[in-house]
Formats: C-alpha cells, sequence, structure tokens
C-alpha cells in the first residue's frame, strides 16, 4: 500500500519512489534512465518514473504530482540548478525526504534535500584539462585548441568548459582558436568540425564536451584527409561504447569518464534515507578516466 | 530571376562575402581524395537536408497548410533505417522500408486534414510529439551505429566527384519541378491554397490533392533522415532533425511564398534553404560565440525580411524606388 | 439643380498600376444633393477612381478638394471622418462578425468604452428596416445570401452622417424591389443635401436616379452630363467610344429545338435550404429562375451540382438515375455551374486569368495530364477575345482585374468545358452593357447548339428575354413553372412571386 | 421575409462545449483510473502549474484571432525571468522590476507589431525573427540559471491561499484567472475587441470597412508581449530564477492550447474560454502521465501524442456530427 503520510517504514510495504528524469535527450541519459530503473527493480523499490522532456516546469509538476500522491521517496535530476527551493519546501512539509541525482540545486537551505548523487562536471573539465597539460609539456609552440561545446546554456556545457578552461588558463601556450555549441549531438558535431577545419587552419587539439560530438568530428576530420588522434588529439567526456571504441582505435586519444550508472547507488542511499541512517550530503559517483591502452582493456566489460 | 527572390540572394552573397573576409579561402573548391572539396560543397551538402524538407514544406504551405512533424519523421526514417541495417537488412531494403513507413505518416497526416477536417498545425503536432517518442522506441533511446560502407555512400559518399546527398537533393527537386511545373499538380495546389471553397466548385479533388501534398512532404522528410542518419552513420532518435520544422518554414518563408497558402516558388525555397545554411556555417566559420549566435540569426533574418518587404524599401530607400503601396507580387516564374 | 460649390472637385487624377494606366488626368465634380453616376465599361477606372478618393490607394497624381479644402486621405478610416461614406464594389465586410457588428461596428454605442449590445441591435434592425429587411442581426453575416450582404453593406454605408455617399455598384445583385427602397432612402438623402456618387451598369436605373452624370473611358475622363441631355444610346456610344449597332435587342427567343429530356430532377431538396422540387430540363433549353432576394434560386443550382448535399429527391440524367454527390460528379455528367459570389466561391484571385480560365478542365483531366501550354493559349486568348476581357493579358492576376472582367473570366472556364447543361448564377452580374449583350447573345447561341441552360438573374427582363420557360420561387420554394410564350412578362412575374404561385 | 432564428447561436458555442465536456470526461476516466486523481485539488494543480502558460495563450488568443501568429513568445518569457533574475539581483525593488521587465514585453511586441503592420512582413518570420533575438539577449546577459531570493518574489511563490477544506492555490493562479477576465472582456465589450474579430475575420474587409487595422494589430502584438512578459514573471514566481533556456518550446503549447480550444488559426473564429480550456487539457494530459507513473521516455511522448489526437479526433467528430 501507499506510505500513510510522511516517510513509511520500509517494512510496511513496498517502498514507492518518484522519479524525474530530466529527459531523454541523449544516449547517456538513457542508460541512466535504464540504470535506475533497473536498480529498482532489483532493490525491490517501485519506480514511479516521469521524463520532464527537457522542461524544469514539467520537474516541478511532477515532483508536486509525486508529494500529491504521497510517494515514500522522491529523487530527481535537476535540469538545471535554481528554482527548487518552493516545491523542495513543500516535499520537506509532506515529510517526504528528497535525494538529487546526477547534478545539484542550489538552494542556500541544505535540509531541503537528504542527499546529492553525481558527477563533478567541473571536474570533468579539469581532468581533461589536465590531462593535456601533462601530454603537451614537452611542447613549447602554441597549442591550436577547438572546443565543441554543449548545448549552450546547460549545465554540463557551462561546467565542462570552466572546468577545462581553469585548467588550461595557467599556461599560455594553450588558445581556444575556435569554440562553438555542437548540441552534444554527432551531427553537429560534424557539421561544425567542417567548418573549423576550413576556418582554423592549425588545430592541434580538439576538446569535445561529450562523445557523440567527438565521433561527429572525428568524421570530418578523416573527411578532410587527416588522421585524428595523431594530426589532432582528441579529448572527450562520457565513456559511451562508441566513443570508448574509438578510443581504442586510436581515434580518440583521451577520455573522461562521465558515468550514468547511478542506480544502484541511489537504491542503496534510499534505503539508507528511509531507515533514517546518516547519509553524507554529496556523494560522487565513482568515475576515472581512459587513455587508449585503457580502453583496449575495458572495452569487452563496458556496460553501455 | 523573380525579384522577391532578388534579396534573399543579395543576402546570400553577402553572407558569402563576409566568409571570404574573415577565411580568404572560403569560395574555393578544390579536388582532394577523387571529388570536390571545399567550403562551398560542405554548405550543399548540409544544406541537402533542409533543402529537401523544405521543398516538401513548400507544397504544404501552398495548400494554406503546415507540417510540424517534418522533424519527427527525419527522426523515425533515420532510426529505422539503422535499426533494418543493423539487423541485417540490404541497404537499399532498409532505406526503401524507411521511406515508404515516411509515406505513410505522411498520408496519416493528410488524412487528419483533409479527410477529418483538423486544422493543419494541430493535426501535424500529434505526430511532432508522439513521432519523436516513436523515434527513440526504435533505437531505444540509444544511438545506432552502422558501418555499413553502402549506407555511408547516401549521405556521405560521392558520385561524379560530388557528394552523393547534393546529387540525391537535385533530384527530388527536378522530380518536383517536373510534378508541379510540368505536370498540373503545381496549378491545383496553388488552387486549393489560393481559395480552397472556390477549387472544390471547380471539381478540384482537394482531398486528394491534400493527402498528396502531406505523403509527399513527409517522403521528403523521409529521405532527408536516411541522408542524415547515413552522414554520421548513426541513427539518433532524439536529435535528429530537431527543430527542423522551423529551418524549413523560413527556407519556405525567405523564398518568397506565403503562409496563407497560393503562389509558391520552388527556386525560392532552395535559395531560402541555401541562406539558413550558409548562415548556419558563416555562425562557425567567422567564430561568432555561441551565446550570441541567435543574435546574429535575428539580424539576418530580419535584414532577409526587411529587403524583400517593398514597403521597407520604399521608406528606407525613396529616391530609387517607387513607393509601391500593394504588395506587388511577380507572376513570372523561371519553372514554369 | 443649384449651381451651388461643388462639395466635391477631383482634379488632374493619375493612378498607374504596374503595367496598367487606371486613371488619367480625371476630373470629377460633385455638387452637394445631387445624385452623380460614374459611368463606363468594365475597367474603365470607376472602382479605381472611388478608391483613390477615398484613400484605400494613394493617388499618383492631381488634388481633392472636399468643401473647397485640400484632402488627402491614408486611410478609408480618415475619408469616414471627413464625411465620406463609401459601399465597394465586391461586399466589403467582415462575414464572422454579427449583422449588427457589420453595420455598426466602429461606430457601436458604448458606455464607458463598453459596448452597449442591446441599443447595438436595436439600432442594426432600425437601418435595416429603413430598407425594408427584416434580419436576425445577431446571426453571422456568412448566413447570408449575397444580395442580403449587399444590403447590409448599404446599411452600414448609410449609418454614418455622411456629406458624400459613394455607392460602386450597390445594386448589381438586388432584385427591383431592393432596388426601389434603395432609391427611396437615395431621394431622401439627396433632399437633406447629400451628395450620392452612384456606380451602376443599368442604364434604367442610373436614367432613374442620377443628376447628372460622370463618363470615364479607359482611365480617360469622357465629360459630364446632365442625365436628361444625353440619350441611352450616345451614353453607350460616349462609353465604349463607337457606336453600339450590336447592341439591338435580341428578338425573341425561338422556340427550343428541344430533342430530349436531359435532366430530370423528382422531389430534389434539403432541409434548411429548399424544399423539395421537381425540375424537367430539356437539352437545347434555358430555364429561367426568377424570385426575390433569398427566394433560393442558389439553392437550386447547387443542388443540381452537387455543391451542397440533397437531402431528398432524385436526379435523373438522360433517363438514368444518378446521385450528384459531388462537384466532380457532376462535372462527369458535363453538368457547369458558374456560382454568384465570384470572390468566395468562384474565382482564385491569387492565379493568373489564364491558370483560372483552364482550372476547371484541368481538375476534369487530372494533374498527371496537364493541358499543354499552345492548347491553354488558344482557349483562353479565345475567350480574352470573345467575352472582352480586359486587359487582354492571360498572365495577368486576377485580382487585379476590375469587378466585371473578374466575372468574364469565371464564366470562361465553364464554356471552355463545353457542358451539356451549364447552371450560370447571376451571370452578369456587374457587367457593362456591351458585354451583358455579348454574353446573352452568347447564351442564345449555346442553346441553338443543344446546350441546356439554367440561368438565375435578379433582372426579370433578362431571364424573360433568354429563356424558354421561367421557374418562379418564392420563400425557398419552387411555386410555378411557367412556358415562356407571348402573355409572360415581367409583371405577371412579378405578380405570381407576389400571389405565392396560387393565381 | 423571415428572420433566421435559433440554433444559431447554441452552434458557435458548440466546439467550445465540446471541448469543456470532453475535459470533463477525461477527468472523470483519469479520476476512474488512478487512485487520487479525482480531487479538486489535481484540478487546482493544474491552474499553479500552468497559471504562465495560461497568461501567454491569452495574449497568443489574441494574434491568432486577428490572423496572425506569436512564436516569440517562449523566449520572451525566458527574457523576463532572465531579466527579474539580474535586476532582482542587482537590488532594484520588486515592483520597478516588475514594471521594466513588462514594459520590455510589451515594446519587443511592439516592436514585431511595426515589422508586421509597417513593413508588411509575415508574422511567422517577424516573431521568428523575435524568438531569436529575445533568446539572444538571453544567453548574452548569461548562461548559467541565476536564483531569485528577494523575499517578495518568494513570499509570490511560495504563499499557499487557502481555499477551504485543504484545498488551496498560488497567487500566480489569481493573476492569470485575472488576465483571463479582462482579456474576455476587451474581446467581447470593447470596440478593440472586436476590431481584432474584424480583422481575422477579413483583413481587407475591415480596413475598408473604416476600422483601425493597424492599431489593432499593433496592439494585439503588444498584448501578446506583455502578456508573455507577465507569463515570464509568474514563471519566475514558479521556478524563482531566471534561465535563457527556461520556455523552450512554449510557443508550440501556447499555440497548441489555443487551436485546441476552437480557435482558427485563419483568424476571426473562436473563444478566450477556449483558450483556457485548451490549457487545462494540455495540463490535464501532462497530470495523467505523471499518475501514469511507468511510461518510459518515449512512451511518454507516444502516450501524449495520442491523447491529444484522440481528444482532438473526437472533438471535430463531435462537432460536426451535432451540426
Ligand atoms: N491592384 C491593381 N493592380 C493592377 N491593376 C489594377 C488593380 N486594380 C485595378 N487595376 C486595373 O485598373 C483598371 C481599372 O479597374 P477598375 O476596377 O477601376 O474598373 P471599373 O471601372 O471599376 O470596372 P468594373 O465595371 O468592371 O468594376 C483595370 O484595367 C484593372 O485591371
Ligand atoms: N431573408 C432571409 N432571411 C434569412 N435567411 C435568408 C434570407 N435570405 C436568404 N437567406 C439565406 O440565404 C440563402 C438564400 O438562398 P439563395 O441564396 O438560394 O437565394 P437566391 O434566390 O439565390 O437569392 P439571392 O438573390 O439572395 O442570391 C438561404 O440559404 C438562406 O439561409
Ligand atoms: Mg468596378
Ligand atoms: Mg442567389
Amino acid at each position: 500500500g501507499k506510505g500513510e503520510s510522511g516517510a513509511a517504514a520500509p517494512g510496511g510495504g513496498k517502498t514507492i519512489m518518484g522519479f524525474s528524469q530530466v529527459g531523454a535527450e541523449s544516449g547517456w541519459r538513457t542508460a541512466n534512465t535504464k540504470s535506475v530503473q533497473e536498480a529498482a527493480k532489483a532493490a525491490g523499490i517501485e519506480l514511479k518514473f516521469s521524463d520532464a522532456q527537457q522542461k524544469q516546469e514539467n520537474q516541478i509538476k511532477a515532483i508536486r504530482s509525486y508529494i500529491q500522491q504521497k510517494v515514500d521517496v522522491i529523487a530527481f535530476s535537476p535540469v538545471v540548478e535554481s528554482g527548487w527551493d518552493t516545491v523542495l519546501k513543500e516535499a520537506k512539509n509532506a515529510n517526504i525526504p528528497v535525494i538529487l541525482t546526477d547534478r545539484a540545486v542550489d538552494s542556500t537551505d541544505k535540509t531541503l534535500y537528504k542527499t546529492f548523487l553525481g558527477s563533478d562536471f567541473v571536474e570533468e573539465g579539469r581532468k581533461a584539462g589536465k590531462w593535456l597539460t601533462e601530454e603537451s609539456k614537452s611542447e613549447a609552440g602554441p597549442v591550436n585548441i577547438v572546443e565543441l561545446q554543449g548545448t549552450t546554456g546547460s549545465a554540463p556545457a557551462n561546467d565542462r568548459k570552466a572546468g577545462f578552461a581553469e585548467v588550461i588558463g595557467s599556461d599560455p601556450k594553450f588558445k581556444v582558436v575556435a569554440s562553438q555549441t555542437g548540441d552534444f549531438t554527432r551531427a553537429k558535431g560534424k557539421e561544425v568540425m567542417e567548418a573549423f577545419l576550413k576556418s582554423t587552419p592549425d588545430i592541434d587539439v580538439l576538446y569535445a564536451h561529450n562523445d557523440d560530438m567527438a565521433l561527429g568530428a572525428i568524421e570530418a576530420i578523416e573527411g578532410a584527409g587527416k588522421v585524428p588522434g595523431k594530426d589532432i588529439k582528441i579529448i572527450s567526456v562520457d565513456a559511451v561504447k562508441d566513443g570508448m571504441q574509438a578510443l581504442a582505435d586510436g581515434k580518440i586519444s583521451y577520455i573522461v569518464e562521465c558515468s550514468p550508472l547511478l542506480g544502484p547507488q541511489l537504491m542503496d542511499l534510499t534505503k539508507k534515507v528511509l531507515a533514517k541512517e546518516e547519509v553524507p550530503a554529496r556523494v560522487v559517483t565513482e568515475e576515472t578516466t581512459f587513455t587508449q591502452e585503457q580502453a583496449k582493456k575495458v572495452l569487452a566489460s563496458r556496460q553501455y | 530571376m523573380n525579384r522577391r527572390l532578388l534579396w534573399p540572394a543579395v543576402v546570400l552573397a553577402l553572407l558569402l562575402l563576409l566568409n571570404l573576409f574573415f577565411t580568404p579561402g572560403f569560395l574555393s573548391i578544390e579536388v582532394k581524395d577523387g571529388h570536390f572539396y571545399g567550403s562551398l560543397i560542405d554548405i550543399l551538402r548540409f544544406g541537402a537536408p533542409l533543402v529537401l524538407v523544405s521543398l516538401g514544406m513548400t507544397l504544404v504551405i501552398a495548400t494554406g497548410g503546415i507540417d510540424l512533424s517534418v522533424g519527427s519523421v527525419v527522426a523515425i526514417s533515420g532510426a529505422l533505417a539503422c535499426l533494418a541495417i543493423s539487423q541485417g537488412t540490404g541497404v537499399l531494403a532498409a532505406v526503401a522500408l524507411a521511406v515508404a513507413v515516411a509515406l505513410v505518416l505522411g498520408a496519416f497526416n493528410g488524412f487528419l486534414v483533409a479527410v477529418i477536417g483538423i486544422q493543419p498545425i494541430v493535426a501535424t503536432l500529434i505526430l511532432m510529439v508522439a513521432g519523436r517518442g516513436l523515434a527513440q522506441l526504435i533505437t531505444d533511446g540509444q544511438i545506432i551505429t552502422v558501418t555499413d560502407a553502402g549506407f555511408k555512400v547516401i549521405g556521405g559518399g560521392y558520385l561524379f566527384m560530388l557528394p552523393f546527398g547534393i546529387l540525391l537533393a537535385l533530384v527530388v527537386l527536378a522530380a518536383t519541378v517536373f510534378l508541379t511545373r510540368r505536370l498540373a499538380l503545381g496549378l491545383l495546389i496553388e488552387s486549393v491554397g489560393g481559395n480552397a471553397e472556390a477549387s472544390r466548385l471547380a471539381g478540384l479533388r482537394s482531398r486528394g490533392i491534400l493527402i498528396t501534398v502531406y505523403a509527399f512532404a513527409a517522403l521528403c522528410a523521409g529521405i532527408a533522415g536516411v541522408m542524415v542518419a547515413s552522414n554520421v552513420s548513426s541513427a539518433d532518435g532524439n536529435n535528429a532533425g530537431l527543430w527542423i520544422e522551423l529551418d524549413a518554414i523560413l527556407a519556405v518563408v525567405i523564398g518568397g511564398t506565403l503562409l496563407t497558402g497560393g503562389r509558391f516558388s520552388l527556386g525560392g525555397t532552395v535559395l531560402g534553404a541555401l541562406v539558413i545554411q550558409t548562415l548556419t556555417t558563416t555562425i562557425y566559420s567567422i567564430g561568432v560565440p555561441p551565446e550570441t549566435t541567435l543574435l546574429f540569426k535575428a539580424l539576418v533574418v530580419a535584414a532577409v525580411c526587411l529587403l524583400q518587404s517593398a514597403a521597407f524599401r520604399a521608406r528606407a530607400f525613396p529616391r530609387r524606388e517607387r513607393p509601391v503601396t500593394q504588395p506587388v507580387q511577380d507572376t513570372t516564374e523561371v519553372a514554369r | 439643380m443649384t449651381s451651388a460649390a461643388p462639395i466635391l472637385q477631383l482634379t488632374g487624377i493619375g493612378k498607374q498600376f504596374p503595367g496598367v494606366t487606371a486613371l488619367d488626368d480625371v476630373d470629377l465634380r460633385v455638387l452637394p444633393g445631387e445624385v452623380h453616376a460614374l459611368m463606363g465599361e468594365n475597367g474603365a477606372g470607376k472602382s479605381t477612381l472611388i478608391k483613390v478618393l477615398t484613400g484605400v490607394h494613394p493617388a499618383d497624381s492631381g488634388t481633392i478638394l472636399l468643401d473647397g479644402r485640400e484632402v488627402s486621405f491614408a486611410s478609408p478610416l480618415e475619408a469616414q471622418n471627413a464625411g465620406i461614406s463609401t459601399v465597394y464594389q465586391e461586399v466589403n465586410l467582415c462575414p464572422n462578425l454579427s449583422v449588427a457588428e457589420n453595420i455598426l461596428l466602429g461606430r457601436e454605442p458604448r458606455r464607458f468604452g463598453r459596448i452597449q449590445w442591446k441599443p447595438m441591435r436595436r439600432r442594426a434592425a432600425e437601418r435595416l428596416a429603413a430598407l425594408d429587411l427584416d434580419l436576425d442581426v445577431t446571426a453571422p453575416l456568412s448566413q447570408y445570401s449575397l444580395a442580403i450582404q449587399q444590403m447590409v453593406a448599404i446599411a452600414r454605408a448609410l449609418e454614418v452622417q455622411a456629406r458624400v455617399l459613394v455607392l460602386d455598384e450597390p445594386t448589381s445583385s438586388l432584385d427591383t424591389g431592393e432596388v426601389e427602397q434603395l432609391f427611396k432612402v437615395m431621394r431622401n438623402l439627396k433632399d437633406q443635401g447629400v451628395a450620392i456618387l452612384f456606380v451602376s451598369h443599368f442604364l434604367d436605373q442610373v436614367y432613374e436616379i442620377a443628376d447628372r452624370m460622370t463618363i470615364l473611358r479607359n482611365g480617360r475622363r469622357e465629360g459630364d452630363y446632365p442625365t436628361g441631355e444625353l440619350g441611352q444610346v450616345e451614353l453607350i456610344a460616349k462609353m465604349i467610344g463607337r457606336d453600339l449597332a450590336e447592341l439591338e435587342r435580341l428578338e425573341e427567343r425561338p422556340p427550343a429545338r428541344t430533342t430530349g429530356t436531359l435532366l430530370q430532377a423528382d422531389q430534389l431538396g434539403r432541409t434548411g435550404g429548399i424544399e423539395p422540387f421537381s425540375l424537367t430540363i430539356r437539352e437545347g433549353e434555358v430555364v429561367g429562375l426568377a424570385g426575390l432576394l433569398g427566394s433560393g434560386r442558389t439553392e437550386v443550382a447547387r443542388l443540381l451540382f452537387g455543391a451542397d448535399h440533397a437531402t431528398g429527391g432524385s436526379v435523373t440524367i438522360d433517363g438514368t438515375p444518378v446521385s450528384l454527390r459531388t462537384p466532380q460528379i457532376a462535372m462527369t455528367h458535363k453538368i457547369a455551374f458558374c456560382p454568384e459570389d465570384r470572390k468566395a466561391d468562384g474565382l482564385i484571385p491569387d492565379l493568373t486569368v489564364r491558370e483560372n480560365v483552364v482550372l476547371a478542365l484541368q481538375a476534369r483531366r487530372g494533374w498527371t495530364r496537364p493541358l499543354p501550354r499552345e492548347q491553354q493559349a488558344q482557349l483562353v486568348d479565345r475567350y480574352i477575345k470573345a467575352l472582352k476581357i480586359s486587359p487582354a493579358d492571360p498572365e495577368q492576376l486576377v485580382r487585379n482585374l476590375s469587378g466585371g472582367n473578374q466575372q468574364k473570366v469565371l464564366l470562361a472556364r465553364w464554356l471552355i468545358l463545353e457542358p451539356r447543361l451549364l447552371i450560370l448564377d447571376e451571370p452578369t452580374r456587374g457587367i457593362d452593357v456591351g458585354a451583358k449583350a455579348e454574353i446573352q447573345r452568347l447564351v442564345a447561341e449555346l442553346s441553338d447548339g443543344g446546350m441546356a441552360v439554367l440561368f438565375i438573374s435578379a433582372e426579370l427582363e433578362e431571364v424573360l428575354r433568354l429563356s424558354h420557360k421561367v421557374g418562379v420561387l418564392r420563400d425557398r420554394k419552387l411555386i410555378a413553372e411557367l412556358p415562356n410564350d407571348d402573355t409572360l412578362t415581367t409583371e405577371v412575374l412579378m405578380q405570381t412571386i407576389a400571389s405565392g404561385g396560387r393565381s | 421575409m423571415t428572420a433566421l432564428t435559433g440554433a444559431v447561436v447554441p452552434r458557435k458555442y458548440l466546439p467550445v462545449l465540446v471541448t469543456a465536456g470532453l475535459f470533463v470526461a477525461m477527468f472523470i476516466a483519469g479520476g476512474a483510473r488512478y487512485e487520487g486523481f479525482f480531487s479538486t485539488q489535481v484540478v487546482l494543480n493544474v491552474f499553479i502549474d500552468n497559471a504562465f502558460l495560461l497568461v501567454v495563450a491569452v495574449g497568443m488568443t489574441f494574434v491568432i484571432l486577428t490572423g496572425g501568429i506569436d512564436l516569440s513568445v517562449g523566449s520572451v518569457v525566458a527574457l523576463a525571468t532572465m531579466v527579474a533574475a539580474v535586476l532582482l539581483n542587482a537590488g532594484w525593488p520588486p515592483l520597478a522590476v516588475i514594471v521594466v521587465v513588462l514594459l520590455i514585453g510589451a515594446g519587443l511586441g511592439l516592436g514585431m507589431g511595426c515589422m508586421i503592420h509597417f513593413f508588411e512582413i509575415q508574422p511567422f518570420i517577424a516573431t521568428l525573427a523575435g524568438m531569436f533575438l529575445a533568446r539572444g539577449l538571453c544567453y548574452t546577459i548569461g548562461t548559467d540559471s541565476i536564483p531569485i531570493t528577494d523575499p517578495a518574489f518568494t513570499a509570490a511563490a511560495q504563499t499557499q491561499i487557502g481555499l477551504g477544506g485543504g484545498l488551496w492555490i498560488s497567487p500566480s493562479v489569481l493573476i492569470a484567472v485575472a488576465v483571463v477576465a479582462i482579456a474576455a472582456y476587451v474581446l467581447h465589450q470593447t470596440r478593440f475587441g472586436r476590431t481584432v474579430y474584424a480583422t481575422g475575420g477579413n483583413e481587407q474587409s475591415a480596413r475598408l470597412m473604416g476600422l483601425p487595422v493597424a492599431r489593432t494589430k499593433l496592439g494585439v502584438y503588444t498584448i501578446s508581449g506583455f502578456c508573455s512578459a507577465l507569463g515570464g514573471l509568474l514563471l519566475a514566481f514558479y521556478m524563482l530564477s531566471g534561465y535563457g533556456l527556461h520556455a523552450v518550446g512554449l510557443e508550440l503549447d501556447a499555440i497548441a492550447a489555443v487551436v485546441i480550444g476552437g480557435t482558427l488559426l485563419t483568424g476571426g473564429s473562436g473563444f478566450l474560454i477556449g483558450t483556457v480550456l485548451g490549457v487545462l487539457i494540455l495540463g490535464l494530459i501532462q497530470t495523467v502521465i505523471s499518475f501514469q507513473g511507468t511510461l518510459s521516455s518515449w512512451w511518454t511522448k507516444i502516450f501524449v501524442g495520442l491523447l491529444l489526437g484522440v481528444f482532438i479526433l473526437l472533438q471535430r467528430v463531435i462537432t460536426t456530427r451535432k451540426k
């Protein structure tokens, strides 16, 4: 049965979780959704799922409706950081605990949610930058970088750009000669890269905010008669299967992982929260980075 | 050339010049790996899907309708083709399947508009929303990557040294011109769009014409979808063809076709699509930062419209142009 | 007539459209308290002159004096505010609004900005009553036939306390009674000192109501004359620039050389439209339909063409039963229908003359079999000549044609189909004398050649002159079918209508 | 001559009645299927969640009634949230912020109206340029989401106006309802409103009838811009943030709501109450989806499309059958 009001004891029937997903804008997101769904099933938690189709107002509506339906716990991946206070207060008033996944919210009132589980996009950008500084330590000349940004205004795009810029900014030899949005898609990645290749003669490094754009760009680079990974080094973020394949094939030089597989961790946290155990305010997903050699090793065992 | 098309052409030329200023070699075309290579070729190649979708959209708009679902159809057909190929179907059969399904979806739109009598914008909104979901259902929300070399040709390959996509768009353009201007479809479409009741009383089968037109629009979108998928060797149900309907409508309008229906100009549409694609490429090439991209776009779109407007020209350049009181429509068209 | 100062004085008006000089150095003087007729062939520039006067089009040259002061209106609104009220040639009202709103919008009674609906309806009804019309003023205008819409437009113009009233062909689809009513109102206004500018192709009406007339030919002024000093024959000569020997009245119609029954309607009807009627049309026969405004003539025509669905009854053609559900089916039985409202039901304004003319023929062939260009050119040329469509340019957009010429284009569309039954609903609406005679002759010729014609006209003489047989309608019911012999006159027809067929 | 009477007045309200009937039917069906659905608060929540859309759709109704279209509304909404957030953070008093935002919206609308009227540019593309412009302005202000912490805005966001029986609405709902009421009054009881209908019925005729078409067209786009800005403020109340990616695609929702409500895109025919129903229907579809709660992302879209399709189909079929 449904919990009366407030946090139902896990023993008093099946736990119901309301999960509000941002959307299904990418394969990464879909893998994320799947992971949550599968983990919920495995953990015996009944999942109410809703897809906000990239709209914050839809997510707020969904959360309201979860409150209305008196679920036991609410989890969601915020579309953006701001603007959640009102609905989170409603949840708090209804005694429903909230867990954030994948992205944070900027509420000053930290009691509005129990914990935040997810990646740190700025850190991802930093990791990409660090590898590049390491890699080009020996090089003297200017290193010309082109950047394929994610959807303008979106949090991963903003943060991955910021983290990367923060690291390479300390060394004047790195120059971002062109930076444009590729909307996180392969087609746009290819199209933008084609234009870069013509307008910017010297490109040493490509930094793509996700694998898909990098994969599109690889086609463009090959079309221009250059060798991706050699003539132009490519760094990207995500580590989806196709990306890992390209990394293993030597076309991509380095990938910063951004794991969508938050499901099991989320369910663990949920159980702890419902059992009123202490949970840390911030749980960073276990993420790593891959070089070409590492990719070859783990390729076979990748799940997504 | 049609006078209305003069100004979009001028804007196109200006954009190209702007590029030339920033990228000196912009207009040059070289031969690389046995085929043409250069920015102009790129514009045509990436513009080909938009040209295709816009051609279909032109006919729909000429009947006084609008088709919001083309973007979803692009995604569905690309997804179907890739799914079929990844499951071992031959390229031709897979493409045929994708295009056939697109055709059926278009006929469904046409049915809603012509037989049930639903306003086009909501009728096609249904497929716009549901279709995107269908595409994701087909791809399971993932990106389906295919490695078939034959499939690659459609959007990324070459024939006679030219990208295959450009040739394909040219073929469809020629077919459309033939159907509408050599055969009498164009007259009947313009008639239905100009005055539906009068057309009915003149004995036109407007239902049949409407269904044909919506099916054709979806067919074009279907081909474009295959082309888009082939270009990146993968189907992206989430993002393929996203917002292409807006670009297509914009292309049609820049091409001088009125959204109220009636007269249409295929040449204008192609020009409009090229203006839009050139604008996109320009933004990438001259390094407009992503945050100001839309401002730049707004500027160019407003400039095209204003230049096209006789009323504006009369005010802006009072001495060179005679004041025109009513929108003067040109009756001559090249392909007619 | 007082020799008062003109209230309206136009001097040297010129107006060019791309490729056409519509007006060239035209002068016009209208005195207060007179009805001034503006005469000319189709395309002479009458409507253009009116539009220039009332601020629809800016003039290219010339001056306009109103009450001795120079004016130049940027919009009809300004002209209206200056005291010029206009009924334009085509009905220019909003079909989606109620009759009351169409009459009063812009001048509706208001309190604190809020429309007073009750007084508004009352006033609208009063205005219509002055024209002897009793309508539901809350119903949308689109419910009413073209003729009634024309009356509503007149009522709107009369609503303004205007000093100058401009009427561009207000009577083109009105029947005699309505015209009389309008004239009564016009005389009344005249007595109050209102100047009226009046356009009509009905010479009798002009001679009845007008004090003076200005004649236009090809956009130039031919002169102005007091009505009494210019006979009809001279007037026509001045209008068309040559003597019109051809305009002698059509001789009596020879009896139809009927060979057999073409179409037979049996208790055909449509609920809410027309009561069941039976009608036989023979080959080579011209059947006229007479009746008052809204009597249901158009309804009969539409049912026979399949433009509306019949709710009962049957039709046989050549003895075989047919179901005329759609215009296409009617067309396969070689029936053609030229509708009365050319703007709404007839023309595609954005297409050219050529395209409008070949449209029905092309529709019949289907889109896969285009009509070859040479054949199109030939056909269109023939009818441009036969009907004297001007400008004689097949590539001109129909929207740029004058009203009468548009009507001719519509006629041409159906004539090239060479139908067996041609239904003409007010085909001579807004057509000048010369062309009208031409069309009448054409109808006579066609029927002599074996074509059956169903002829609807608000002008009873015209119906009588052409038909072999006249169907009389009243209150949407066919009340009598009279053979057109020597005894049938307009008086008899009027009487039949008045008595409701129970003579 | 007899007057046509009867059956005329109800007929023009038929589409609205049918739409209302279908809405109720959908609500009942939802109630039968989902626990906790059949409650007044669910309907109130639809209002609470869609207050901003309602206001935007009201503006859109004016535009569509004249036969035009306004694609810029979504972007103007986003711009309004953005400007509000930035100004509030700069320490402006909330009232001044509200006035400035509304002026910006109305000004943008007026600008597009001028392009459309004076330069005879098709509404679709003039407002598309406006859409790019407003969205572009958002990004130039900033690409991040900016939180709003102003106490007045927060209060507007979090106040719950009790209706008794545990039911509540937000202040935004009151504002939206007031906007609807004023707009309905203007459309049906004032000369301006009737001129809006006349312009949509036949612009050329309206001009020849001596109606102030120019002023009316400028007016409707200004109203639409104003409503978008007001909708943006309501969204700012709702989200307490300003963000350039807010309200992407909102223009389609607004247009859909208006058209589903029975207003003809060609202009001249439709009622404001239809628009309200249209918004409620879109909102109710969302609610059904969230109560369903088992749909994957793509099935959500397919389901929304299907519901929309079934709804429009029924609406159309019933309306034509009754005629
Ligand atoms: N908007 C326009 N564009 C181009 N030509 C036009 C336009 N309006 C009118 N004309 C042309 O101007 C001439 C005068 O037309 P006008 O309508 O004034 O004739 P009219 O005397 O009123 O004829 P009718 O008796 O048939 O109504 C015609 O040759 C017509 O084709
Ligand atoms: N006085 C009236 N009152 C109400 N409705 C009318 C009136 N006159 C006409 N109508 C409507 O207009 C139509 C009249 O029929 P129809 O158009 O066939 O008449 P008509 O004889 O051709 O007259 P008209 O000279 O007006 O064209 C009917 O459908 C009717 O609903
Ligand atoms: Mg005229
Ligand atoms: Mg009639």
